[in-house]
């Protein structure tokens, strides 16, 4: 059936992609924007609780990473843990448009029932663990996962995403060290995008280039182009497979641009605008990879837009759907601490304790 | 003065005899101070040009230049040691968490370098650790945290968590001033509240650290509360006053360490009753501690038990229904005082 | 069965009914669970060829090779990190801090990761951090510290810290079995004192967590305790049993998290006199939660204040004349007896 | 009068050295290696309190690298903070052996007064900061202490050690990336002397050697033979110069080799003895030196001789003095916790608190 709708094709596929996975990226990074774009129409009808990332102009390393892993929905597959602005990982992990946007709203049958925020989310079955918000700690977490791979002597393979400012912090550097002295299955993915908030990558690190510390922990690296999502799922796939051959992890410097803010209420007063603009025109990633497509003749546009609209209208679905949920049961603050039972309501919830007649 | 003539307006508001809000009393604190005494630099993420996440050092590289305004990588371990070292070499630091709960990151370096160094001999250590605490912005876990508890069981350091405009203030420029490490917590939920700004003196004035305040007199009841709880528990005393003729006083600590054992004793030895209030988790909250001083030294004036209000056991949620059931709300408050008032 | 010949000689101590340290009964119960449960492994820095610092995995890499033994680098925030990483996995890692001291590296990531993880919807994180506390060795002030007070006020934590041999190896059992992070903390003063030994019931055996046990029964005042602290109680109570005909119940909390207030609850309206004695610095210690939680449960109850025994406020020091000064001894918790029991 | 006794010199001495600051160096390696020599006696009496940690093998690059160093009493000069194993960085600063003792024997009258053990001691006029046991933290501390001799515009430079093993901690990689990226005068010599602890070097790093890391800071780094005093001496001076030129921080690996265990108590059964021997036989830094010296006619048997006997005489003196000094006072445990006055005492070492009486 694929290839009665084929294109003219020109050129070979690298990487050994089929045509019906290079729509799929295409498919997903579409949703990956598009998405993020509703949520920003959400975030300013103030429906969206808290902060709000954008990912706009990196979204397509996000999809082209993570879509070198092995996915599956049972808990056996490749294991991810997405930051912020990897919200084309997820969805990539197989992640819906209306979990997200239902947490991003606060609701109670999201993933984190409300309890945490943004995208950090975990579904072990589909193989993704959330972040939290203190930079770097996911590193030797999944540097851990990893090491279960290893010990149990599984073909499975963890990748987790940290940006260039979070290249500073210990647990970063700790996880890695770790991760490569024990040769553990991990990809690491320094997403590049020149922006730490407000700071600069000059004052993040005097080193040339974030792909140079690989050597300083015996492991590969490799810088890639990393609006070039070709490029990114390439050098992620030698990488994956690596891993998986018991090579050790890679170390991975993706190099992009943060078009936005850091989130919604940063006006990006430190950044020419410009600058912002030369990425837009001239290095995005959609538009990359669109052309790729067109150029080499395996898509045509026909078949990119009915991809959109279908996005388009599964998008008006999942926000209509979010929008039903509920929000959690406020007694529900108190479930989850522990495994075995709730904690003791705070109790100036109920009449105060009364020790004449306890 | 031509370095007054080159503040930027937001740090003139009490020059002009304007009303401030917190955020703006901290700021104009740090400024003084930097003025003041060229040994005091601060130093953070995206402090310089940005001017903070709160924008509480807006203007400050402009004014002061990069060596007393250092802009650093995500590195609380790295910045906050540096800040040790700089104090070591005879400077006055000044390090802002962007949010504090990532102080976390930096526990080692705070409880056992920093904290200690005095008493190993490597000399006192004059630094602030500061940045934007507490809950009720939908903050989620890591955006809400109040770090206190963390800290309070090290001796060593000083901690304080102001109210208000005016103590604010006075209390950064004590901290500044002081010879050692002082947390300095700040609560975001209070940053911007219209309701606290405040006319300041137009003379500089410190607030000592280790020094409670008297909130509001009462002579029925004592509560000892600190941070956004002042405002709450003064609403909940409004109520109680006015609707069962009960005379809350209320203390607000400021310090949380030293703690201002005096001045709870003085009040329970007053009122005959005491309730704490502590936006901060329950189990190992201050109101332990601060029950055990009353049990030292002012049980046998008790005329109840010491009761407290504080948040339930858990990480802070995100989703306002949670985090408002989480968080102890003026009617908790009010239900324990009647309960107290009436035992 | 094989693997039991292949026993090095010291995990078979309660094979052959010999009695056993509580560091041996650590170490046994170690070997049980890893025998047991083939998700169990142990992780930390010198613990494979080298036994450990204190030599509590002696023999363990051999016998279960390297990837459940697993060395790690000098990386309290890796190896925490990762042991959670494992846990997601399915795995049920015990991580040992070399000193227990250096559990403050990896603050962040026990407080902020692990211990919300079940909250923030990733899992429970079935996981034991343990490694040797507590003072009175010389060791100064990073080879010393009782971290429970930093632990104590993260809610998803639980923190156990027995005091006799049998506890403790039931006690790492059921911290091994739970479905949730335990914090396990080890007394080295406890380690191999000769009067500790034990012999232990030849079959498995666990004590669970959450609940105290009641070390010495008395009548006439109740002091709760832990870790190191339960000896020196029960020796003092001897001395005013036999000196004044004082009885003393001695209530050993064994886990400080979830805390037994039951327990402590049920002595207090028997005795109607309190004493907490902890090792652990006075300021925010622990005697004030359990203060507090008397306070609101069984305040009726008592004839006297509750007060406490504690360490000094200050960093442990090294040098002899310091540290003994800085602990609580015997005649200090005597004295307080003979004040509260007259009171 | 140095020219009246000097021996043939058939050499010239590299580095810019003099022979009497040659002469001074080997006096310093002596006393180093001689006074840990009585440590241990004197820990074998059991008066030497809590553990002790020797350098053996590993003395030369320890007063070599400090040698590098401006050494003033006055607090203007440059500033280093020793590990437990660099007792010969500290005697090189001017710490006198009757301290050493002393604080080792915790007495009330050492540099730390009782309240902290081994070398960790602080003396800002000499110029050291004492170390603290949690490994790392020094390195930030000590990229401050350099941040303010640049905020000073001071020609100041700041030296700080770290071992092999504490290379993998967060807190040395927030360090050394922050004094990378302000390009901080600080010189950051990684001690590998193969063992952390029992940890073999493969076991705390992948990389080839810990000087690949330098490049992943964006700083100098060079890899020098650990026990040929006078290189250890060439390549510090070097990273001296240049961070005192502001050419920013180095980080310089010495190749050594740990002769003892970790610390007293380690029977070091994890290691070969085989390898010590070797390490003892062929490649210990003092007979390099003497060899050094004596092969080049820098110095003479006698002279050496002389000065072995003075270090003698000296180190007699010193123990009897330690010996004599008084244990600190038991409420001293009370005080410095603040610079404004004692912590109160804790209550049970008076009446116990009369709350009928407050
Ligand atoms: C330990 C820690 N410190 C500070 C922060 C505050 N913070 C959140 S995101 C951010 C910038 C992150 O920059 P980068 O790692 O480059 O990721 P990007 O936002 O560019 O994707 C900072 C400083 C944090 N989350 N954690
Ligand atoms: C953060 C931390 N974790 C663990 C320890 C325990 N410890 C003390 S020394 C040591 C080995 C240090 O090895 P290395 O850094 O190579 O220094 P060396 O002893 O070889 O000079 C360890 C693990 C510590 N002091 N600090
Ligand atoms: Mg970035
Ligand atoms: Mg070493």
């Amino acid at each position: 059936m694929a290839n009665k709708t084929r294109a003219r094709s020109t050129a070979t596929i690298p990487h050994g992609l089929s045509r019906e996975q290079l729509l799929e990226m295409y498919g997903l990074v579409r949703l990956t924007r598009s998405l993020e774009e509703r949520l920003e129409v959400l975030f300013k009808q103030s429906k969206v609780i808290g902060g709000l990332f954008r990912s706009l102009g990196q979204e397509g390393e996000s999809v082209a990473s993570a879509y070198a892993l092995r996915r599956r929905e049972d808990g056996t597959g490749d294991m991810l843990s997405p930051l912020i602005r990897n919200l084309g990982s997820m969805l990539t992990m197989g992640t819906r448009p209306v979990e997200v946007v239902r947490q991003y709203m606060a609701k109670g049958d999201s993933l984190a029932r409300g309890k945490e925020l943004n995208i950090h989310i975990t579904d072990l079955d589909r193989g993704f663990i959330g972040q939290i918000s203190p930079l770097g700690d996911l590193i030797p977490v999944m540097a851990g996962v990893a090491l279960t791979f290893k010990q149990r002597g599984q073909d499975r393979v963890g990748m987790v995403y940290i940006g260039d400012g979070a290249t500073s912090t210990g647990a970063f550097h700790e996880g890695v060290n770790f991760a490569a002295v024990q040769k553990l299955p991990l990809v690491v993915i320094v997403e590049n995008n020149r922006w730490a908030y407000s700071t600069p990558s000059r004052l993040m690190t005097a080193a040339k280039s974030f792909a140079d510390k690989a050597p300083g922990y015996g492991m590969a690296g490799e810088q890639v182009d990393g609006n070039d999502m070709l490029a990114v799922y390439g050098a992620s796939r030698r990488a994956v497979d690596r891993a998986r051959a018991g090579g050790g992890p890679t170390l991975i410097e993706v190099m992009t641009y943060r078009r936005k803010g850091h989130a919604q209420h940063d006006a990006q007063t430190y950044v020419d605008p410009a600058e912002i603009e030369h990425w837009a025109a001239t290095n995005d990633p959609i538009d990359r990879y669109v052309k790729a497509l067109m150029d080499n003749g395996w898509a045509t546009a026909d078949e990119l837009t009915a991809i959109g609209t279908d996005i388009d209208r599964q998008l008006d679905e999942a926000v209509a759907e979010a929008e039903k949920s509920p929000m959690p049961a406020p007694e529900e603050a108190l479930t989850d601490v522990y495994g075995d039972g709730p904690v003791n309501a705070p109790w100036t919830r109920h009449t105060p304790p009364d020790p004449t007649r306890a | 003065m031509a370095t007054v003539i080159e503040k930027p307006e937001h740090v003139r508001l009490t020059e002009q005899g304007k009303p401030v809000t917190l955020l703006e009393a901290i700021r104009e604190g740090m400024w003084e101070e930097m003025e003041r005494d060229d040994r005091v630099f601060v130093m953070g993420e995206d402090i310089g040009a940005y001017g903070g996440a709160f924008k509480m050092t807006e203007g400050f590289l402009d004014h002061f230049g990069g060596a007393r305004v250092v802009d650093t990588p995500i590195s609380e371990i790295g910045f906050t040691g540096a800040a040790a070292g700089a104090a070591h070499m005879g400077m006055r630091p000044v390090v802002e968490m962007q949010f504090i709960d990532f102080i976390s990151c930096a526990y080692d370096i705070i409880t056992n370098y920093i904290a200690t160094s005095r008493y190993r001999g490597s000399g006192g250590v004059p630094m602030v650790i500061r940045g934007p605490s507490g809950g009720g912005v939908r903050g989620g876990p890591f955006h809400s945290q109040n770090p206190e508890m963390a800290f309070f069981h090290t001796p060593g350091l000083k901690i304080v968590y102001p109210s208000t405009a005016y103590d604010a203030k006075g209390l950064i420029k004590a901290a500044i001033r002081d010879d050692d490490p002082v947390l300095f917590f700040e609560h975001k939920w209070l940053y911007r509240r219209p309701q606290l700004r405040e006319t300041l003196p137009q003379e500089d004035y410190v607030v000592p650290l280790g020094r409670a305040r008297t909130h509001r007199e009462g002579t029925d009841l004592t509560i000892v509360t600190y941070a956004a709880m002042v405002h709450k528990c003064a609403e909940a005393a409004e109520v109680v006053q006015k609707e069962d003729g009960v005379s809350v006083e209320v203390i607000d600590l400021r310090t949380l360490l030293p703690l201002d054992e005096d001045a709870i004793v003085e009040s329970v030895k007053k009122t005959n009753r005491l309730l704490i209030v502590h936006e901060d988790t329950r189990t190992g909250g201050i109101a332990g501690e601060i029950a055990m001083r009353v049990n030292e030294k002012a049980w046998e004036w008790l005329d109840a038990p010491p009761l407290r209000v504080a948040a339930a056991d858990a990480p802070v949620p995100y989703s306002p229904p949670l985090e408002d059931y989480f968080l102890p709300q003026v009617e908790d408050v009010v239900k324990a005082i009647r309960h107290l008032a009436k035992y």
